[in-house]
């Protein structure tokens, strides 16, 4: 099983923390009727040291109420037949050492984001993940220089994580300015054909249906932030504001309604071609 | 290549390993600025003036080299002989200014104005808020909640010299959660801001650059000893171990020799005893953890040795065989400081008493026969554990 | 005779006497032990066996030689030369493990098996626990109620060492009150027992002997300044001054030269500006004291500069004009151990911030003009303080 | 006025806190009319450095009553009239050095101890003490070797205060053995003519009225002691355990009896021979 994502319109793609209720579940169907194109599901772990506050809570609430990752990917497990969209899993490198990229696989995980695992420490993990299908969604950040880069976005899988700000996750009032300059470099090194992957400098606008997605997240807060990034990138990953709504008591439905705000103000901003991420291959 | 040198403490080779331990588990956003680091390092520590300047700084400022004291009482009474590097007597009371004079003048070097750093015992973060105030720098502080509450007296110390002592309040709120914290605040301010690491953990370069900052108690103590001991070298090397600063700094004088070289954790605290493969603050190393990964708390009766980790080096040293790596109770921890105060009359720090109880503990026994010949190094002193002790006693 | 040594701080002559002060106004039952003690320590002191006996312990046990650290931001911000004689850095964290080890020495060659003390901030008695539980004597240290209560730190270090603390409940409840009762249990245990006294007061020969066992700081300091300054010695020397045991300590190694000598005593316990001629704990100097010849309390923020006498050899070197006394506020010397700290990392005791506030006041005025070049003692780290520096801020 | 002590019988000399109490002269009335060959006052110092709880009290209580050395010597004065036994000072050597030995004499004191002025500092003040009059009472301890207990008891006026114990003043349950030893030195030196000061050694038994009387103090707490005191001595002074007493709130009538029964065991000891001391000169 591997991620494709369509690039027809901007891309929604919510977070939430794995287990953080016991419900949690009905908030992934929520985000998928809201309209997301895949779903982040992040794995609650006790130093989580690139979250702020809100996945910080999140992730403390999940532990305490006693969740495990076992527990969540058999929860996952057991919805999956309702999941159309496909999950990534979100994760720090020691959870997924121990857990084993085979067990996310059998629980129909379609790609993976290590926080702390950046291209130096990643080449095991890829080949591991290739093995189970897995796509490995790399991340980039506003300091990552060209030639880095351009390495991580031939090999990161699914799409290319944005990184819109210096700083961790959390909410933010505005959208970083640094967002839109990474995402516009990391759309033109992608546009690269493979074989030049030494020449810099292919313009902007060769086929985006050729290319992966670039996806802008962290900080992502309202539904005109996503509009924003929406059109410097080709998607969005929206976490701790939602976070913050759950952990507040939010229910699925209150959720649904955040999630379509932000699925009609990303489709207001340019023309929508492909209304659901397709999944290639098939879902076990 | 002898076998001294094949023995020895080497750099870490490309992106940081340690034999499979160490690397740079960091976000992405922190790469350029561990990369940076990294070569700000090489480029400084391969430049007799930096060097030079750092030596003239610990040795007018912080009062090296330190002492080695030979505990003739107890040595006496224990049948070895017993030399005590006397890191106690260091100024702010530990080893840990020998790391931060090295980092703050780095940071100077490349231009940043402020320090943060993560701190347990608070002895890293005096030392820290010390090297800033000295040089000009800002300095934030991140401290664990719990650890604030034990640590008081460290605390003032910190805002007496300027510094800002942020609690933090997530976690265990101790010293992993404090590192975690530091983390994601130099990740928001990695421009003009210093991550100040207290030990030999985190990313590469830290646990090298740390190491190599350390590195003085051992290459001192290599004289010092030699002075002393008709072999030259002696046959056992002890230090306490929580990040594993003092000791790799200790280790790196002796691993050329034939010395042993034991590093005594806490019996609730031992990453390297109770720790499986794990990935926790930027480098890969033994970590004590659940079967899921989870990162467990550390509980010990010092403050600076309730870590969970423990540096990568030491990983390396331990699977090696190199290095050999035991445990001691609290309970022998406070004997073991009160009757080194009453033998020789240094107090030294709870953290350091785990190196004496070893020790007192194996002297005598096959462990560490009688006329045997240790250097311990003494990590600091302990007035910071006062009012810890007198409730504990 | 040049100017330099006819300037010189000499041994008392016959009786103990500088001047007109001094003298040994004790207890027909102690006039043998004094005379023991006199005799004893001019021959360990002309014993070169004795002197290296004392060397080799203060380099490895309390980490002499101490640094000399240029104070560089201050000096920058005064405009004056600043250098820090680093008695912080000592041993239990202040000047006066010198005194104790010393004596402690004599004491174990003239065979007593008992150390008795005096203390006041608890630095003393700590040093003197320290020496007994390293020579092996008991150790018995009275403190006044009052102090016990404001440096509860240092009266747990006492008992970690081994040694008895015992509350004097008399009189102010302070140093004083101490001093008479460690007399007091001198004269009924003389024969077992010395009376380790910690300043340059009591009688002869204690102010001599206790400023010979402390010129080892201005015997360094002078090596050591000699190599920062281009003319060799500073234009001001400046201590604290309690009972004078570090300013004295310091002078010896400037007296011949032409340096100014300054001793500054807190406001509040200020023998030398407010005190008449009286006799107290053995000896003749100046006293803090009503009209009819009632022994005042002295009152400051330092425990150990709440004394009411001085040594008898500072009443003479300010009578001659050899040295100048001066007095600071608790307000100037709060500001100034925070200023300390802040430009140069360094946190002094309480006591040794009397100093430094001098030098922040003068500098810059006829006092002291800019370009001066000033060596200062700090006498001791302030940790023991910490609690109270709490409360007053 | 120089103070002389007949030794035909023990001497008794019981010690009061100047000051103590607001009726305190009265005691020493009723020390006198209970047989006291002399009487000590002790100026209450701040600092009383030779001297055991009991007197440190004392003198604690007399200063903070408010009583000052002036007042005493005034209040001392007012009952010279009444006073036929020679009054001994006893202080420290800062307060004689302060108030000045003509202030003593003007209020009618014959002797004075200091406590704290040991033969080498005590020129200075021995010839103030002859021009005024007033006599310098040496005091000798245990481990006074030989020679100096020669100087002392030749320099010595009035009696040589001999200390029975190496030890501050209080209460002690049995008479230290040093103290007959000490005394019987004593006696010994002072039995030497004052030529032969030089010559140690001539016999005990020399004609007692031809020297200084040795009085034992420190410690004689009871009348058992006092006899065993008088008998190796010439007599006995006693402090703590009257002022015990006092403190206590005995009154005067008690410490007569107190100071009788001291009287009558030393008296019991050895034949009586003259009742009061005898004072040379005038009373001014
Ligand atoms: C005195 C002392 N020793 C040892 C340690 C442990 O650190 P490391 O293992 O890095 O030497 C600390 C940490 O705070 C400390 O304060
Ligand atoms: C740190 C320090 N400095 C100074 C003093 C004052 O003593 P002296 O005047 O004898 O040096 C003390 C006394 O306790 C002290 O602890």
């Amino acid at each position: 099983m591997t991620l494709r994502l369509g690039t027809g319109r901007p891309l929604l793609v919510p977070f939430l923390t794995g287990g953080v209720t016991a419900g949690w579940t009905d908030y992934l169907l929520a985000y998928q009727e809201a309209g997301a194109d895949a779903i982040e599901v992040g794995l609650p772990f006790s130093d989580p040291m690139l979250d702020g506050t809100t996945i910080q809570q999140a992730s403390d609430q999940a532990l305490t109420r006693g969740a495990t990752v076992d527990a969540i990917l058999h929860e996952l497990t057991a919805i999956r037949g309702r999941l159309r969209v496909p999950i990534i899993v979100m994760a720090y490198a020691n959870l997924v050492l121990k857990v084993g990229i085979e067990r996310l696989a059998r629980a129909g995980v379609s790609g993976l984001i290590v926080s702390d695992l950046p291209l130096e420490e990643s080449a095991e993990l890829e080949s591991a993940a290739a093995a189970a299908g897995i796509d490995m969604i790399l991340l980039a950040a506003p300091v990552t220089p060209d030639d880095r880069l351009r390495q991580i976005c031939h090999r990161s899988q699914g799409f290319v994580y944005a990184v819109s700000v210096m700083g961790v996750t959390g909410e933010r009032t505005t959208l970083a300015p640094e967002a839109e300059a990474l995402a516009r470099r990391a759309k033109l090194l992608l546009a690269e054909p493979a074989a030049s992957v030494f020449h810099a400098g292919s313009r902007d606008g060769a086929d985006p249906v050729q290319r992966l997605p670039v996806l802008i997240g962290f900080g992502v807060s309202t539904p005109e932030q996503a509009a924003v990034a929406g059109r410097a990138g080709d998607g969005v990953v929206v976490g701790a504001a939602l976070m913050r709504r759950v952990l507040d008591g939010a229910s699925p439905a209150d959720l649904r309604r955040e999630v379509g705000a932000l699925r009609a103000a990303l489709d207001q901003g340019v023309s929508t071609a492909t209304p659901y991420a397709e999944i290639s291959g098939d879902r076990r | 290549m002898t076998l001294a040198t094949q023995r020895g403490m080497r750099d870490p080779v490309a992106g940081g390993r340690f034999g499979s331990f160490g690397g740079r588990f960091v976000p992405e956003s922190l790469i350029p600025a561990c990369a940076a680091l990294e070569e700000a390092f090489r480029d400084a520590w391969t430049d007799p003036g930096f060097r030079q300047q750092l030596d003239l700084f610990r040795a007018v400022h912080a009062g090296r080299p330190t002492a080695l004291t030979p505990a003739w009482n107890l040595s006496a009474e224990l049948g070895i002989t017993l030399l005590l590097k006397r890191e106690d007597l260091a100024h702010t009371g530990s080893h840990k200014i020998n790391n931060v004079l090295g980092q703050a003048l780095l940071a100077r070097r490349m231009g940043k104005t402020r320090l943060i750093a993560e701190t347990g015992a608070g002895q890293h973060g005096v030392a820290a808020a010390t090297a800033a105030a000295l040089f000009g720098l800002r300095a934030t502080v991140y401290m664990g909640e719990r650890d604030i509450e034990r640590q008081a007296l460290n605390v003032f110390r910190m805002n007496l010299l300027g510094a800002d002592v942020v609690p933090v309040t997530t976690g265990s709120r101790t010293l992993k959660d404090a590192t975690n914290e530091a983390m994601r605040q130099w990740v928001a301010n990695v421009d003009d801001t210093h991550f100040c690491l207290g030990s030999v953990a985190g990313p590469h370069p830290y646990p090298w650059m740390v190491r190599e900052f350390q590195r003085v108690i051992g290459d001192e103590a290599r004289r010092q000893v030699a002075a002393e001991l008709p072999a030259g070298v002696p046959d056992v090397v002890v230090a306490c171990v929580g990040g594993g600063s003092n000791a790799a700094g200790t280790f790196a004088g002796f691993a050329d020799t034939g010395a042993r070289l034991i590093g005594v954790e806490a019996a609730g605290g031992a990453a390297m005893t109770d720790g499986t493969v794990g990935v926790v603050h930027g480098s890969r190393s033994l970590v004590l953890q659940n079967a899921e990964g989870q990162i467990a708390e550390a509980h010990s009766i010092a403050a600076g040795l309730d870590y969970p980790g423990i540096g990568p080096e030491h990983a390396h040293l331990g699977e090696s065989g190199r290095a050999q790596y035991v445990t001691v109770t609290d309970d022998e921890v406070l004997t073991a400081l009160k009757r080194l105060a009453r033998t020789e009359g240094i107090i030294c720090a709870l953290e350091s008493a785990h190196a004496v109880a070893w020790v007192m503990r194996a002297a005598g026994t096959d462990e560490l026969p009688h006329g045997s010949t240790v250097l311990l190094t003494l990590s600091g002193r302990g007035d910071k554990d006062m009012a810890q002790l007198q409730v504990a006693s």
